[in-house]
């Protein structure tokens, strides 16, 4: 999706040249902005919404933030991972619904057990989302779209229409939102975790450079004999997997699952939390370590519109301003990327 | 640069192909299926979702996508409806109330594109906002007063009213598309929207207007989905803020079904179109065959995936690159 | 205007008013607005209101939002989904303060495992509400037709007992009538309509009678069929007599189409919980020690039919929300009329 | 030359720097009407970045421009189009998804007098298009979507759209044609000095290349730049290559002449192909390429040599035939096994295949074989870096910096980068490349082959598709003609002593 020849990078240098707004060009000429853009655009937010009341600059606001945003952040992560190849996962999030559910009945029989089981099911239906775009090469969008509909109906079936409620092993989970260490519930340290372990499988392993390189450029990667289906495949398995992890955050922190409860709307908070952690939507351009900032925000924007106290009908408004407003902050302008 | 260039990844007529099958399978399953009657019914049904995929495909066509659909048609819808006789009873303002909905498109699109363009912030991102900006003008308008619905019968009818056997509301569609089509591919403006999707940086070193195309698409689309808002109040007869509920879902995938790769530079209006007949079609059939509701969006989702896997399947290649 | 003398030892300003809603433009949320405006006005504590926009994380980080304010909470929650109520009701606990959960919970999960601070749970029966529109359409079809359902969202307990309740009617009093089909609608007023559209084509003038749900979902369907020229001869029974119904029976529009529906209003449901928690909260009641229906409450819901609505008009009067929580503090939350407590547990499906 | 015309081009200290880099620095020079200009220099010397500037894409940091008379500072390209400046640049710029007539009629709409409203008028476009391509002697169907065309026909839309600029009152078009000839094929290229030569009489034109002898064929007159600097610039005629090097680089390159290797042919071949078949590209396609030599396969464009590549090397299917690796035949052939087997492709469209423009040299050069640089999954940072750095110092890129991205270098270097990706697996068996001097200039080009015979001398086979016959003289052992998908012939050098060159197109056309 990107053309980021040595042409198109001397045609839009020019452009930044003669930009057009004086700061943003600013902005693009220092180009680690967008590394340093999303952990400051966010902690500008908690400083905005602690004027309006103190205690959101202590570590209250920290961990109602970072609660908010453990399943955001999950998703995200692998939601860009997705990105970063050069496709999207629109199913992640159903995913991630699923195996809230999936989680929510087998606990109370299986414990930890069923935690493993779950998330490994849950990687084989990502796996199977990258099999199919590898091999059939339908685009993932709509690819995607089709297991949206199917992982839907799994769940409503799966849950019986009904809300499964965690009755044994219950704290085996909900400690993981309830136990907070720093202020920061476990779920969220989950996400971080997870976080470093891509950036590390990003930065430093052959298949994290091979995800990139398709990403960046696919016939190059074919060309240089990169297994790019088996990268496609461990990419939507990644996604699947986080997605899995997003469940247990699900389930922890509501002790309980339905088709249409928390987590039903993860999907378009997912994708923007990635974006405004400054992946590209274009692909060969993610950093897991920003996406966690990018889900702080996301999650932070409908606490700091309460907190700051607007009108309940104004709030879908101003939610809409923000977002706006935090992805011109944080968006990666580098110098030939073509912005869609 | 041959079997490495993203070819649209469905041509016509796969599309039309998977139509023409699911027509035949659903009136199998059901002869009401065929009959006039859900002809019309369907019709009545395509003819919102026609109207924004027109202003949907030509983002998409310059490689941008626009998510605010339901918000910008809530604002319209509800700001019109307002305007129009309605059981509020207060505020009439006869034919402005049009100028005035689809002027609030129009702005929204404004913002959107002008953002996208000058800013150089992902369109997806920004028409996320919008989205949810147009939604919230659309719950300002609402307050807290009681529901407005249309008292005009004329108006009310209007959607539904045949010409030459056809309701007006798809008529009114029609012409739309028809005029989507010209400009796609009669104006510079049209072409030039291919060329960006194309290569950008190619554009723009040809000199061409890029960032006036960009914040043009999005006016349109904005604008016609404000008319979709529109006509969709009228259908349902009265005015709600969630007007546009699941009408991304619909023409989005419709477009992209339709073979306008998100990539930009490929695909149409048309086969955008034809991605909506699908789709809705696909829903209507599936009601009709007395589908399970539990399992309707799994087997829509499973007759999608084997559509488009049908549709890709020939233009599998070594070299072949998939998004 | 009613005016609370607050107990010794009470201070209004250590508290804060809080009702969480689904959003802000379904009448019924408007209600439920109004119910907790009125109640804010006699205690004289500030409100606060939490538009969930229809999504359960939405919900819950602006509820913890609120909670990070210091004050503690006096709380009605309109849940989003049954799952929302543990995080929820956990967060109040924490913060100290005292909440109601209307509609929606988990069954398991009970304010007597939970403590004081969860003080109740309460809502309207589906059942009964189901079974007012079955009588009320099947009599107007005198016993023989067929007729087609627009349940709401597929998981959601209202929506499930609701349709049980329906069934269950028909199925005990009525064998003439035969249900030709349901199609959840998502409580979506044009998603209401496209069903509603596609199940005209399908039956045609099969079609004798059309249950919803909710109002909602019926504007959408009684649009369709007037489009399709049907309303005259088809009948409509829902649940929650919006304005909008109100209207259409006072017109008796498609020749008297509305044949049933259930009265309740938002107001009255936030009015009642969130003085349940504020009689918690100033120590005049001690949830553990009420008898277990009045922590998990039913209350009344009214069958309403063309002949009896006038009765109802009174209740949305101007000023109607601030009389109810005059007379609610006159006689508590258990025995206000029309919504009195009928009773409590856990909603029980009949077998049909 | 008749002086009563205002000079065409007139350029006074014109500069530009990207960041440190001057890549043009202090530039002043004169063209007249009917003038051929040839513009020659080292990858890098600021070729492509003047004519940018002529172009209006890029603007001058200092000095004034005047075209025909009338001073020029160009807002955008359009204002250059309307001075009568077209462009034909380094890298193709056609819009692979539109037509050809869309294409040439891109930028000139304005003659249609429907500009206001912006309507397209099919009929015309086409027939505008089609007269343009008739004036340049190119077949080409309007119609057609350029992305289906070879690069060689998109070269031919390219320059057709260039001579479309049409210069208001009596001034003169300028033609700028960026290495026109660095894609084109022998015959392609006599084609197009022939039409640069009509073009002479209704324009001026910039011709640049690296190719000498061309330009000294063609040209009246010969500008040479080096880091910037004009260095040179004086009439063809008595001007000799040496020269033009001298003015080129700091020291002359020496031209190293490559004693053939006098291996016995009785080697067992590297891979070999037996009848070899691609319905409607190639057929019945048999050779053999052994250690230590380099075979070239000549022939003209579309002749199917690019495909044969593709196929020994898994990146197409093909119908028929056999190919044998180290002796072994191999089934279900696949770029990953051909890779794994040690076979190495060198693309001739570097920067869509060959390489990953958003990569430093560092990850690009640990791509395929990282070699010392990864344990298992696991890469190792230091390692990486040595390697590319001892990789870049080999091949002395330019500019020196490992962790540049690498569409940000220049061709010859990115070929040199591609090149090490490959060169640094530890047993090299087969190293195929298609055109890898496009577009480099001759001392890149002197590397490249060095680094090419060097791999040979350490018993790597190599399959060669030259850009000239010249160069398969001068590198191959074994020369093999194709003619229309089908072997025409095949030259052993180490026994044919002087082949000529008109013996070799001969049996390509
Ligand atoms: N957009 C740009 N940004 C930064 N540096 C640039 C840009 N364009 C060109 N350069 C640098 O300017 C110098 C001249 O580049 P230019 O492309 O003009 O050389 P050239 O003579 O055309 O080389 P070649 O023969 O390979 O085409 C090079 O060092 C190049 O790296
Ligand atoms: N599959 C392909 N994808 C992209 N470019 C290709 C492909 N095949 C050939 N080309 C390029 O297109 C041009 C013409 O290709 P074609 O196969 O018709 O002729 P060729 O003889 O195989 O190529 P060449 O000119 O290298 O001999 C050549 O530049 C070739 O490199
Ligand atoms: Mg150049
Ligand atoms: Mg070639």
């Amino acid at each position: 999706m990107t053309e980021n020849t040595a042409q198109s990078s001397a045609f839009t240098a020019k452009k930044a040249s003669g930009g057009d707004m004086a700061f943003l060009t600013k902005l693009r000429e220092f180009s680690a902005w967008h590394t340093v853009a999303p952990p400051l655009v966010f902690f500008a937010m908690l400083l905005v919404v602690g004027v309006f009341n103190s205690n959101y600059l202590g570590p209250l606001g920290i961990s109602i933030a970072t609660a908010s945003a453990a399943p955001i952040l999950l998703v995200a992560l692998g939601q860009s991972m997705v990105l970063n190849i050069g496709s999207i996962d629109l199913s992640n999030a159903a995913i991630s619904l699923v195996g809230a559910i999936l989680l929510a009945m087998t606990i109370p029989a299986f414990g930890v057990g069923a935690m493993i089981a779950v998330l490994a099911l849950l990687t084989v239906i990502g796996a199977i989302n990258g099999l199919i775009l590898a091999y059939t090469h339908v685009p993932s969008f709509a690819l995607t779209l089709g297991t949206l509909g199917i992982l839907q109906t799994t769940a409503l079936v799966v849950s019986g229409s009904e809300t499964i409620y965690l009755s044994e092993n219950r704290e085996l989970v909900t400690t993981l939102y309830s136990a907070k260490l720093f202020y920061i519930p476990l779920t969220f340290w989950m996400g971080v975790v997870v976080a470093v372990a891509y950036w590390v499988l990003l930065r430093l392993t052959r298949v994290g450079q091979n995800m990139t390189a398709v990403g960046k450029n696919e016939s190059g990667a074919i060309l240089s004999a990169i297994p790019t289906k088996w990268v496609k495949v461990i990419a939507f398995a990644i996604s699947g997997f986080t997605g899995g992890l997003a469940g247990i955050a699900i389930v922890a922190q509501a002790g309980s699952a339905s088709a249409s409860g928390l987590g039903s709307a993860l999907l378009l908070p997912g994708i923007a939390a990635a974006l405004v952690g400054g992946t590209s939507i274009s692909g060969g351009l993610t950093n897991p370590l920003n996406v966690v900032f990018g889900a702080l925000t996301v999650a932070f924007v409908p606490i700091a519109i309460q907190a700051i106290g607007f009108n309940a009908a104004a709030q879908s408004l101003v939610y809409g301003i923000f977002i706006i407003a935090v992805v011109t902050l944080t968006t990666t302008r580098t110098r030939g990327l073509v912005i869609k | 640069m041959r079997n490495l260039s993203i070819k649209n990844l469905s041509g016509p007529t796969g599309i039309l192909a998977a139509l023409v099958v699911l027509i035949v399978l659903f009136s199998l399953l059901n002869p009401r299926f065929a009959s006039v009657e859900n002809l019309q019914n369907v019709l009545f049904q395509v003819s919102v979702p026609l109207i924004i995929v027109v202003g949907t495909s030509l983002v998409i066509q310059m490689g941008s996508i626009d998510l605010s659909v339901e918000g910008v048609m809530g604002a319209a819808g509800m700001a019109w409806i307002l305007l129009s006789p309605n059981t509020r009873l207060e505020g009439d303002i006869g034919v402005w109330a049009w100028f005035v909905a689809l002027g609030l498109g129009l702005v929204l699109g404004l913002i959107t594109g002008a953002i996208y363009a000058k800013l150089k912030v992902p369109s997806f991102v920004v028409s996320l906002g919008t989205w949810y900006v147009g939604l919230g003008i659309a719950i300002l308008l609402y307050g807290n007063a009681l529901l407005p619905s249309l008292t005009s019968e004329a108006l009310a009818r209007w959607p539904t009213q045949l010409t030459l056997g056809l309701p007006n509301c798809f008529w009114l569609a029609a012409v739309i598309l028809a005029a989507g089509v010209f400009v796609s591919h009669y104006t510079k403006f049209g072409r030039g929207l291919m060329a960006i999707g194309n290569n950008e940086p190619i554009a723009r070193s040809n000199g061409m207007p890029v960032d006036r195309y960009k914040i043009a698409a999005f006016a349109i689309a904005g604008t016609l989905c404000g008319l979709a808002g529109i006509l969709a109040t009228m259908q349902l007869g009265s005015g709600s803020p969630d007007i546009g509920f699941g009408q991304l879902f619909v023409v989005i995938p419709a477009a992209v079904i339709g073979g306008t790769a998100l990539s930009g530079g490929e695909g149409g209006v048309i086969r955008s179109a034809i991605g909506v007949f699908l789709l809705i079609i696909l829903n209507n059939g599936l009601v009709l065959a007395g589908v399970d509701p539990d399992y309707q969006s799994g087997v829509f989702g499973m007759i999608l995936l084997i559509a488009v896997i049908a549709v890709a399947w020939p233009q599998r290649g070594r070299l072949k690159v998939a998004k | 205007q009613a005016k609370i003398e607050h107990p010794e030892g009470f201070n209004p300003d250590e508290w804060v008013i809080v009702a969480s809603v689904i959003n802000t433009t379904n009448p019924y949320m408007i209600s439920n607005i109004e119910g907790a405006e009125a109640m804010a006005r006699a205690t004289g504590i500030d409100l606060e209101i939490v538009n969930s926009n229809n999504s359960s994380q939405t919900s819950i980080s602006s509820i913890l939002a609120i909670l990070a304010s210091g004050k503690k909470p006096i709380m009605f929650v309109n849940t989003v989904a049954s799952s929302d109520a543990p995080p929820i009701v956990d967060a109040v606990k924490q913060a100290g303060g005292y909440v109601t959960i209307w509609w929606n919970k988990p069954d398991e999960f009970k304010p007597q495992h939970i403590g004081d601070n969860f003080v109740a749970f309460q809502k309207h029966t589906g059942v009964d509400s189901g079974r007012c529109g079955a009588q009320a359409l099947a009599d107007a079809l005198g016993g023989k037709g067929n007729v087609i359902l627009l349940p709401g969202v597929q998981d959601s307990t209202t929506s499930k007992t609701r349709v049980a309740g329906f069934k269950a009617e028909i199925n005990e009093n009525y064998p003439e009538i035969t249900i030709l089909e349901e199609r959840p609608s998502n409580w979506d007023p044009q998603l209401g309509a496209r069903n509603a559209k596609d199940l005209i084509v399908k039956y045609g003038d099969q079609i004798n009678g059309v249950w919803s749900a909710d109002d909602g979902m019926q504007i959408g369907a009684m649009q369709s069929f007037e489009n399709a020229g049907m309303l005259d001869k088809v009948k409509f029974s829902s649940d929650g007599l919006y304005p909008k119904t109100l209207e259409d029976i006072i017109s008796g529009r498609g020749d008297n189409a509305i044949v049933g529906e259930t009265f309740h209003r938002g107001y009255m449901a936030s009015a009642i919980g969130l003085y349940t928690a504020y009689l918690a909260a100033s120590g005049q009641i001690v949830p553990s020690e009420l008898e277990d229906n009045k922590r998990e409450s039913f209350f009344k819901l009214s069958c309403v039919t063309p002949a009896n609505y006038e009765q109802y008009l009174q209740y949305d009067e101007p000023g109607a929300p601030d009389a109810f929580v005059e007379r609610l503090i006159e006689t508590g939350p258990w025995d206000t009329e029309p919504v009195p407590l009928i009773g409590g547990g856990v909603e029980v499906l009949p077998e049909s | 030359m008749t002086q009563a015309y205002p000079p065409v081009l007139k350029l006074t200290r014109i500069s530009r720097s990207f960041g440190k880099v001057k890549a043009v620095n202090n530039v002043s020079l004169q063209i007249d009407r009917g003038e051929v200009i040839g513009l020659t220099g080292e990858n890098g010397a600021g070729k492509s970045t003047l004519l940018k500037i002529l172009a209006g894409i890029e603007r001058p940091d200092e000095g004034t421009m005047e075209i025909n008379g009338k001073v020029a500072n160009f807002r955008s390209p359009n204002d250059a189009f309307k001075a009568g400046v077209g462009v034909v640049h380094q890298e193709q710029s056609l819009f692979t998804n539109l037509s050809v007539a869309e294409n040439i009629e891109q930028q000139n709409q304005s003659r249609m007098g429907l500009e206001r409203f912006g309507f397209q008028n099919w009929k015309r476009i086409n027939a505008d298009a089609a007269a343009v391509l008739k004036k340049i002697g190119v077949n080409l169907d309007p119609k057609a979507r350029v992305g289906d065309l070879s690069f060689v026909d998109r070269q031919m839309v390219e320059i057709a759209r260039a001579v479309c600029v049409e210069p208001g009152g009596d001034g003169t078009p300028l033609i700028i044609l960026d290495e026109p000839t660095a894609v084109l094929e022998q015959a392609e290229v006599e084609v197009l000095e022939r039409e640069i030569l009509k073009l002479k009489k209704f324009a001026s034109v910039i011709f640049v290349s690296h190719r000498l002898d061309e330009v000294l064929r063609i040209c009246d007159r010969v500008l040479v730049m080096r880091h910037g600097v004009l260095t040179s610039d004086r009439s063809t005629e008595g001007v000799t290559k040496d020269e033009l090097f001298k003015a080129m680089v700091d020291d002359a390159p020496t031209v190293s002449t490559h004693a053939r290797s006098s291996r016995p042919i009785e080697l067992k071949p590297a891979i070999e192909v037996q009848g070899l078949t691609m319905k409607g590209k190639f057929r019945d396609i048999s050779f053999a390429a052994y250690p230590g030599r380099i075979t070239a396969l000549v022939g003209t464009n579309g002749s199917g040599r690019g495909r044969i590549m593709r196929a020994l090397f898994g990146a197409e299917e093909f119908d028929g035939g056999t190919i044998e690796v180290a002796g072994k035949p191999v089934h279900n052939w696949s770029i990953r096994k051909a890779v794994a087997a040690g076979l190495a492709y060198v693309p001739a469209e570097r920067k869509v295949e060959g390489m990953i423009g958003g990569y430093s040299g560092t990850r690009n050069i640990a791509l395929v074989h990282p070699g010392e640089a990864a344990r298992g999954q696991i890469l190792r940072p230091g390692k990486m870096a040595e390697t590319a750095q001892s990789w870049f110092d080999r091949l002395d890129v330019n500019p020196n910096n490992i962790k540049q991205p690498l569409d940000q270098f220049s061709g010859g270097n990115q070929q040199k980068v591609v090149l090490a990706k490959w060169l640094n697996s530890s047993d090299l068996k087969v190293l195929m490349l298609d055109h890898p001097l496009r577009g480099l200039d001759v001392g890149v080009s002197q590397a490249v082959n060095a680094e090419i015979r060097k791999a040979c001398d350490h018993g790597t086979a190599v399959i060669l598709i030259p850009d000239t016959i010249e160069e398969a003289l001068e590198m191959a052992d074994e020369i093999i003609v194709l003619r229309d998908g089908q072997l025409s012939a095949r030259h052993d050098l180490s026994v044919a002593s002087d082949l000529a060159i008109k013996e070799i197109v001969a049996e390509m056309v």
